[in-house]
């Protein structure tokens, strides 16, 4: 290429990275024991390979893989994305080259790299997710199947399965009864509802082992100048920073009535503050999501920045941070004196 | 080659026409940059509210100086992020990730051809050009834009190629009219058995024509919305017509932005077409 | 005070305002035509005064005054605040004098400076929503009631009203019938639900005369240093920029069920064009909040951009923009020729 | 008076310690600040997440100059918005608002009075010692602060106070403890009439309880969380009795940030007293 004049080379030294202080990052997400409690979010790091060359996958917690169909889907016409205030929507209509190139290709290939897959499944209906499940099952790489039920259930007029407590329930129960994956089952909730608690209540009751939130939040943009919404699919899914509060609030909410079980938790995660966060309102391990968009080597520096940040606190095991926020007033610090 | 993210500085910014070119240090980039490919940089600083990186091509890289590798770009202010860009001083630091995306391939005889750049299309034409040429192939540019402060490169194109044709849609410099309007011409001229095209969808979509026509090969650097620029996000996708024939929505950064012309289905950009692998069967998705 | 050296005094002129072009900002809200539709929202402005030293009160549509309630009410312990990215969170607790001390002392000095006040009443109970809007029945200055139903029920184990389409409807229709305020009576609707067209269409149908949309979306934020949630009150409202998108999708499927009723959009508005996005997606009207703290002449300065936007886009009349966004292909455009 | 929002320009920005102190022109706010009173900045510039304004009590004003009237202010780096402050260069815009909030009330005899400052809080109490002066009132100065580096106006108090008395913390400068451990014997040796006092709110406390078994007039300059600054939020309140004897959630922007030091409960500072007007009476509300 062209060359413009040059002299010497001057080698610039990368940031030297301070020693990591001894945390115990594992984390149980029911069956499932992960190494430390950080993973990609589903639809933000394709099946794993593109984000290679920017970290060592196995790093993480765990792969959370881009919802898969049965089928190939071609997903939505452009524009498919909108970038809003410390936000995006995305309207990508789930595309992909359906299960069966997905067992073939994609989970195989993470398993050859010692990555932990989480893998997230999508269907119009609860036979398909029973189907997805099966297919899945006893793969090498399996460590988690994420159920993402915000899908349009054709039976039902295309609503969306995550808005209605029984319709979730139902996907829920047919996986657990017929398709069991042999893995946690982790439903993944939308935040788009007006009691989240119910329904994660329902899918509990169904039979998940554990719940994924939050989805994003229903948006839709408007472009001033042609003066129609910017998105083809009109509406979209918004994401990033500015939906942690709500993030946050789900994840604070559930587990005051659910302490019992564990959450991924996910929103807007940038930061390993962010996910200690998260970790003290009551997850049990957190997605970074559309982050690795910004900064595609964030799920490994958030994990570092959370290790630090726990060791910080005094806290040597993640669990001990689990939920912290909740401890009654007077309640022990990790230090061990009252606060 | 594989792309890094790596905390670069910003070494120059200055004026060109209508555009600003950016020179910013980068290592680790430069060495492995190919003609054709883009960096991603991070817009706003710390506390910004822009999440995502902007791309831009690559207008030439030195591989080794005083600063190490740098990385030149040139940008037309469009929005938020590249105002942004537009007030960035010397030794600002500058997060840039790259070199992203599929090259130019380069014919493996010395052919003549044709580079057909609109807009600030035409700075990725230069890196390449110079490839063609320790290739030997002889080179001959087209550049075009809407004014003459939109023209990139004139002058450099004039010391380097071969032949050069300016185009101008209100005629304020060069010959009044688009690129592909004087195409066949200048294939004509130099005998050329390729054509390489950058520039925004419509001229591009209006040199595929041209080359159809005539027959030739035609390579084309495209540009759509990207959120990540890595190929995790599926939201830079077109329609590709595959080696197997097949219709998919490739993804622009990791599939692109270099496609053969005549696998871009440029009639249904912004769309799906029927007949793309999954495309919507009517109710049942 | 202490002078430093001083020379001469060099006087700067202020920004020269370009003259705005000629647009009919006229917009009809119910029976209430307000003379250009730039509002400010409901607990962003007080009850006008303290943004008197800002811009003259009566330049707006109309000024949207604090939740007022039966009785006086102190709120909630402090913290109250937190910033999020692009956004914030709020838990007041409805504090203000009662409704009382309002119409003796802060309606009347609304009206003595020819402001349109809108007055937003909150309660408990549907009788204290009834009381309310007899209160205000006829008082000088009143141009609309708004009804802030996000407030929980104590006769149904505190659920909020706005999250329950029957029970937002009861409030509505028992102000409709009972305590008719004589002026249109406006219900905002909070985007914490399941389906927002339904409430919608409940309180239309129970006689509400137009919408406010979007109250706050329940988030939550914890400081990693105490280890707990920020807020005194746990939980709090998201406002500004973070939340835009879900307003405006908001705003565009209730047009879009309901095209006659009219629209107050808020929800992270901070600039004309902002504002125009809110028009085009259907709403008649804008209130300007949060945008407030960080600029307290936002709403004046949104109303100029507003009108030289819509006079850049060929529109001779803002109530040809409302709703626009959702003309069919090939619908002319403001200047004549089809888009 | 009346505030105002002006386009302002940084005229300089300096560290003092564990401080910045930086000067704006803000012509119209100088002219109008009275001590005690509060500027609130917007920070992070056009495309930030942080959509606040930060408050910074009156340090010093220059009613005119060759810019036009500025404004002094000192901060620590705290978060945020301050570390982006510290970060800005001479000539950059700052858009600020002020003079807001109730500044001190001046005594109408020229009686002797102590001025009790921690941390940057003395730095409005620099303001007041001047205005004090001109009605002749002996002034003393008290400041504390955790460590010597945290320490604010030590020299310019030697210089224009009748009697300085310095405390740290850590003893690190002046006698190590609290200002509320020496107030007694400031107020004694001056024979003091009134205090004054600008601090972080333990402090603050303490200053009032010494006050109150003194039986002096004290006033105090609070500092509470602020959403907007100027009084339509109702996030930055505090329980204070009013001349009616009831306790009301006062708006420490625009009631305060001074405060009749035996007027606010300290006691319940971040709660709600019950007997506060209007305070939850159980379910009902
Ligand atoms: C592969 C590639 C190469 C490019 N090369 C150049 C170049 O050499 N010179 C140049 O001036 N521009 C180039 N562009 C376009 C450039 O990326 C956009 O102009 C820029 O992102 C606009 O950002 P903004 O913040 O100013 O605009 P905004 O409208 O504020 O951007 C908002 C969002 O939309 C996205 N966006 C907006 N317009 C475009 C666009 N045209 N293409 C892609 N994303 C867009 C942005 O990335 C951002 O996420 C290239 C784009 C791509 C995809
Ligand atoms: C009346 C008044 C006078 C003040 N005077 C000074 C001064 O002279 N020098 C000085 O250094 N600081 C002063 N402060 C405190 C200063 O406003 C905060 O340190 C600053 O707002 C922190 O902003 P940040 O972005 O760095 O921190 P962040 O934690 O990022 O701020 C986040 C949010 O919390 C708010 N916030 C955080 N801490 C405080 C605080 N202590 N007080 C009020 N709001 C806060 C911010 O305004 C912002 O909205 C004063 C505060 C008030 C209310
Ligand atoms: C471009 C994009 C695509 C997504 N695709 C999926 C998906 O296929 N399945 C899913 O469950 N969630 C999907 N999500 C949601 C994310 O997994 C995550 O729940 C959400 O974005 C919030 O996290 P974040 O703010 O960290 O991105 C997608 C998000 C984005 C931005
Ligand atoms: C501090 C604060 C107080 C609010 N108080 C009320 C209120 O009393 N009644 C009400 O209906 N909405 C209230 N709101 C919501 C706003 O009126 C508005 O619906 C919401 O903030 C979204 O608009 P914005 O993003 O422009 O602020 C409040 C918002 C804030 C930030
Ligand atoms: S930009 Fe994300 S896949 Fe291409
Ligand atoms: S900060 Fe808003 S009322 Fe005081």
């Amino acid at each position: 290429m062209t060359r413009l004049p040059s002299g010497d080379v001057t080698v610039r030294p990368a940031p030297s990275q301070p020693a990591l202080p001894q945390v115990d990052m594992s984390t149980s997400l029911g069956s499932f024991t992960a190494p430390n409690p950080v993973f990609t979010a589903s639809g933000c790091a394709a099946a794993g390979q593109e984000l290679a060359p920017f970290f060592d996958l196995s790093a993480l917690g765990g792969v959370v893989t881009k919802s898969v169909t049965l089928l190939p889907r071609s997903g939505r016409p452009t524009p498919r994305m909108a970038e809003t205030p410390s936000g995006m929507l995305n309207s990508i209509g789930l595309q992909g080259p359906g299960i069966d190139v997905f067992c073939e290709r994609d989970l195989p290939w993470l398993a050859a790299r010692g990555a932990r897959a989480v893998v997230s499944i999508a269907g119009s209906s609860v036979e398909d997710y029973v189907a997805l499940a099966r297919k899945v099952r006893g793969r090498a790489g399996l460590a988690m199947l994420e159920v993402n039920i915000s899908c349009p259930n054709v039976a039902d007029r295309g609503t969306v399965f995550a808005c209605d407590p029984r319709a979730a329930a139902r996907v829920v129960k047919a996986i657990h009864e017929h398709g069991n994956p042999g893995v946690p089952i982790f439903a993944k909730l939308s935040p788009d509802v007006t009691d989240i608690v119910a329904v994660a209540g329902a899918v509990v009751a169904a039979g998940a082992d554990g719940l994924s939130m939050i989805n994003t939040l229903l948006g839709l943009a408007i472009d001033s100048d042609t003066m129609r919404p910017v998105l083809a699919g009109v509406t979209g899914g918004l994401s990033g920073p500015a939906i942690r509060p709500v993030a946050l609030r789900c994840v604070w909410q559930v587990h005051q009535a659910m302490p019992e079980v564990p959450i991924l938790g996910m929103g807007g995660i940038r930061t390993g503050i962010d996910a200690l966060e998260f970790v003290l309102a009551g997850a049990s391990a957190v997605s970074v999501g559309t982050a690795v968009f910004g900064d595609p080597g964030a799920p490994v520096r958030v994990l570092r920045e959370l290790q630090r940040a726990l060791a910080d606190r005094g806290f040597g095991r993640l669990t001990d941070a689990v939920g912290y926020a909740h401890r009654p007033a007077g309640y022990p610090s990790p230090a061990g004196e009252g606060r | 080659m594989s792309a890094v993210q790596v905390s670069g500085e910003v070494l120059s910014l200055r004026r060109v026409g209508a555009y600003w070119l950016m020179s910013v240090v980068a290592p680790g980039i430069a060495e492995r940059a190919k003609p054709g490919q883009f960096i991603a940089v991070a817009v706003g600083g710390r506390q910004t509210s822009m999440l995502l990186r902007r791309s831009f091509a690559i207008y030439q890289v030195a591989e080794r100086g005083v600063y190490g590798g740098t990385v030149d770009v040139v940008f037309a202010v469009h929005g938020k992020g590249t105002e942004w860009l537009s007030r960035l001083r010397p030794h600002d630091a500058l997060d840039v990730v790259g070199p992203l995306g599929r090259p130019f391939r380069l014919p493996s005889t010395p052919v003549p051809v044709v580079l057909v750049g609109g807009g600030y299309g035409s700075a990725p034409l230069f890196g390449l050009a110079e490839a063609l040429r320790t290739r030997r192939c002889p080179v001959s540019f087209i550049i075009g834009a809407a004014t003459a402060d939109r023209l990139f490169g004139v002058l450099e194109a004039k010391r380097t190629a071969a032949t050069l044709t300016v185009t101008t849609d209100d005629g304020s410099m060069g010959e009044q009219g688009r690129v592909s309007d004087v195409l066949a011409a200048a294939v004509d001229r130099i005998a050329a058995e390729a054509v390489y095209a950058c520039g925004p969808m419509p001229m591009l979509r209006a040199v595929a024509g041209v080359t159809y026509t005539l027959g030739l090969p035609c390579q084309v650097a495209v540009e759509e919305w990207m959120a990540c620029g890595i190929g995790v996000c599926m939201t830079c996708v077109l329609p590709v017509v595959g080696d197997d024939g097949v219709t998919r929505m490739a993804r622009s950064c990791v599939e692109g932005p270099v496609f053969l012309a005549d696998r871009v289905r440029f009639d249904a950009i912004g769309r799906v077409p029927a007949d793309t692998l999954g495309a919507p069967t009517g109710g049942a998705w």
